[in-house]
């Protein structure tokens, strides 16, 4: 039976979504975002869910609309706080949406090392600071470094700009970002494309995420202009 | 017949008639690596229509049959070193990337070639201790601790007729309890719970004459079937 | 002229002026990443037929200059999310090999921007400490620490006057001791083994006048020049 | 001042190579193997070398030869013995040189830790065997990790298909295999190149190798076919 990636409908790519998963979102910016799928979880009703994401989402839709929902009661992400971020502004001075800090670099270290199979690792980044309170340390080779863990999810959710059936991914441009690492550390990953190509079309030298990390794949080409 | 074989009284599979029956039960639409040895036979043997995925850990994801001769190419080689095509869907990858495949679980099946198993799913394939010749791991321990199932393709005895497939491995380990399933020329043989369970013989086996030949107890399953040489 | 300018009885540097005093002096062939703030216009004003490949943490190498309105691409944006261009002999990479370009010791020099920074070269750029708005780390702890050289562009003073040059930093640290040079709306200033030394001043500012708003002690350079607005 | 690392013979290409330096080359068998910068490094006359990378050589020339000349007093790989692999066998039966076998993914991750500026990684690969004999080890989850070190060299020798004058790279089918990170880990890294291609030729959705991992590019098309 040949493999075939690809899911008719947004409803169908993220079901099995549940109260209390812990989603992974790319996109840096507004470059990038799954906005479709973040709304499609936004329709399944799911809550107490934590979101793993570069920023937190800025004007009314996508990522700043999941989050302003109250659905989402925790958030790791490097950069909250950009112009525009005001929904999730409010529940972080309320108090409503925990906040986990991480320097960037460590962010997609640590869910590469999910997807590696790195049981954990050591970075020079935030030794010293804040960001590495009651964390392990080490001196190595004169320098101190942090030890991190893997970051894994149960559902990724990426933006890419092609798929084929078996899942391989292309991106365009600085839209890539947290994608490829991001559909290695999820359970299962889902991917919104703007175009589906044939098996055997896209160039073998130049994929970027190979199928063997992606489980669904769904095209959107409404090319709507959200408001992020 | 083989000394051997006239030993058993029995038709032993030839390799690739070993790799053929662990291809035919690779589950469809699986990702799967092929060890060396008798493992890489199987993307030569695949059943037709089958939707199988084989990673190379060189680099190659959707690794196709061997081309013929006139087109061979020496930058598309597998990790036997062996001439390999690449399917449509296929990819290559930097080295780092195949084994982050491997690791983080994402090959659902991993086909490896062993010295010995033994009955605790202990594997042993990357060195005899023999000092004189040097010893050679490649990724055997990567993809017997990182693929979701390992499967070991094998002659059921070494070539002086001693089992391979024992109660505790004299060689040096690979990987600790990873072997859940064993294709060898007389038999499938399962790595259960409750130990060793064949489910299949070559015709005319019997359990008494595999059991000579295999130092864990085995138990036959109540639905045992001849493994027919396709 | 500003309240603090008409203090001083100088003309500061703008924003602009201050990235492109940094930009003269990156020297050719660099790999430079450019911070939030006032580093990144340095990719606007880089002089020409200088050969720098400027970084973006969110995955470009090769960043070229801010793009007319109408060529805005919605997918090529800079880790400060404004829109830039990508330069021939350029590339998009994955989040991950980003940082493996800054942790990794790759990047040449990194530009950044500070809350303050201290005499020892302490840097402190990601929060206030005030809990009422929410900290954004983003790459600068990577980038303090992975970068060869670290430079700071900032205004000598906070809005209110006091100075961002300290002895030490009040704020949560970004790194420890990773700061090798500071330019400012008045003044060049390298972290020297020996202390704080003064390479460049605006036109008309005397080394008592800056001190005065500049906590360490500073050192005059024998070769001190003027600092030009270009 | 253009930046342009491509160098005009191969003897410029390893100039600085220097007695008792480590050099990563690399390829997998036959497939990616810099050949010519071998020998590069075999007529400097470099000797009491360490080299890393995945085989020992085999037949007559490239690694086989800088491996038989006797320069080499210490291998890092993953598998020295192959069909060929005469010289290397020879030279190990003798106790003439050091092997410090790896785990083949543990080596490239190895290099990839040193190239990323991570400190050291906790891999589940080689646990209770041998080969992770006096290695630290901790229990993550259930389960038991080896702690590895950065793996880095003093020079890599590279095999690509075709550079620019920045230095990024397009390699060729599996011939792509460690140049990659093995470019990433080194102080020095030069690229052997079958094309030389304009600035700005290269798809830059498709680079594999940034410039930025590059030191010197040397254009070889000679086609020579090696005993290897």
């Amino acid at each position: 039976m040949p493999i075939d990636k690809i899911t008719p409908s947004v409803t169908e790519a993220v079901q099995g979504v549940k109260d209390g998963m812990t989603i992974m979102i790319s996109g840096f910016g507004f470059a990038g975002v799954p906005n479709d799928l973040i709304h499609g979880v936004l329709d399944s009703g799911a809550k107490d869910l934590t979101v793993i994401s570069n920023n937190a989402g800025t004007g009314t839709e996508g990522l700043a609309a999941l989050v302003g929902s109250g659905r989402v009661t925790r958030i790791i992400c490097s950069y909250p706080r950009s112009k525009g971020s005001d929904l999730f502004d409010a529940r972080y001075a309320a108090g409503e949406i925990e906040l986990e800090l991480v320097p960037q670099g460590t962010l997609s270290e640590r869910m590469r090392a999910a997807g590696a199979g790195i049981g954990g690792f050591f970075t020079p980044t935030g030794a010293g600071t804040e960001l590495a309170a009651g964390k392990e340390t080490r001196m190595i080779d004169g320098r101190e470094y942090v030890l991190e863990a893997p970051l894994r999810a149960d559902m990724a959710l990426v933006q890419a700009q092609e798929a084929d059936r078996w899942g391989n991914l292309l991106y365009r441009k600085a839209a890539r970002n947290f994608g490829p690492v991001m559909a290695m550390a999820a359970d299962l990953t889902v991917v919104q494309v703007k175009r589906i190509v044939a098996l055997g079309e896209m160039d073998p030298e130049a994929v970027v995420t190979p199928g063997i990390f992606v489980d669904r794949v769904v095209h959107i080409d409404n090319n709507r202009e959200w408001d992020i | 017949m083989s000394v051997a074989d006239l030993e058993l009284g029995v038709t032993k599979l030839t390799r690739p008639q070993i790799a053929r029956r662990a291809a035919e039960l690779i589950p469809d639409g699986s990702f799967v690596n092929l060890g060396i040895g008798i493992p890489t036979l199987a993307a030569n043997v695949m059943p037709a229509g089958k939707d199988v995925v084989l990673h190379s850990e060189n680099g190659i994801l959707g690794v196709g049959p061997t081309p013929p001769e006139a087109e061979r190419d020496r930058d598309l080689i597998n990790a036997s070193k062996d001439y390999v095509t690449l399917l449509p869907g296929g990819s290559y990858c930097v080295h780092s990337d195949a084994f982050a495949m491997i690791r983080g679980g994402h090959l659902d099946l991993a086909l490896l070639g062993a010295f010995e198993v033994a009955g605790n799913g202990d594997l042993a394939n990357w060195t005899t201790g023999d000092r004189r010749f040097p010893p050679g791991v490649g990724g055997a321990m990567d993809l017997a601790v990182g693929a979701k199932a390992i499967w070991v393709l094998t002659d059921h005895t070494t070539k002086k007729g001693e089992p391979k497939i024992v109660n505790a491995c004299k060689y040096p380990l690979t990987a600790k309890g990873v072997v859940k399933r064993i294709f060898t020329d007389l038999a499938l043989i399962d790595l259960t719970e409750d130990g060793l369970l064949v489910r299949e013989m070559v015709p005319g086996l019997t359990i008494d004459a595999l059991q000579a030949v295999t130092e864990p107890k085995l138990a036959l399953a109540e639905d045992w079937q001849e493994l027919a040489a396709a």
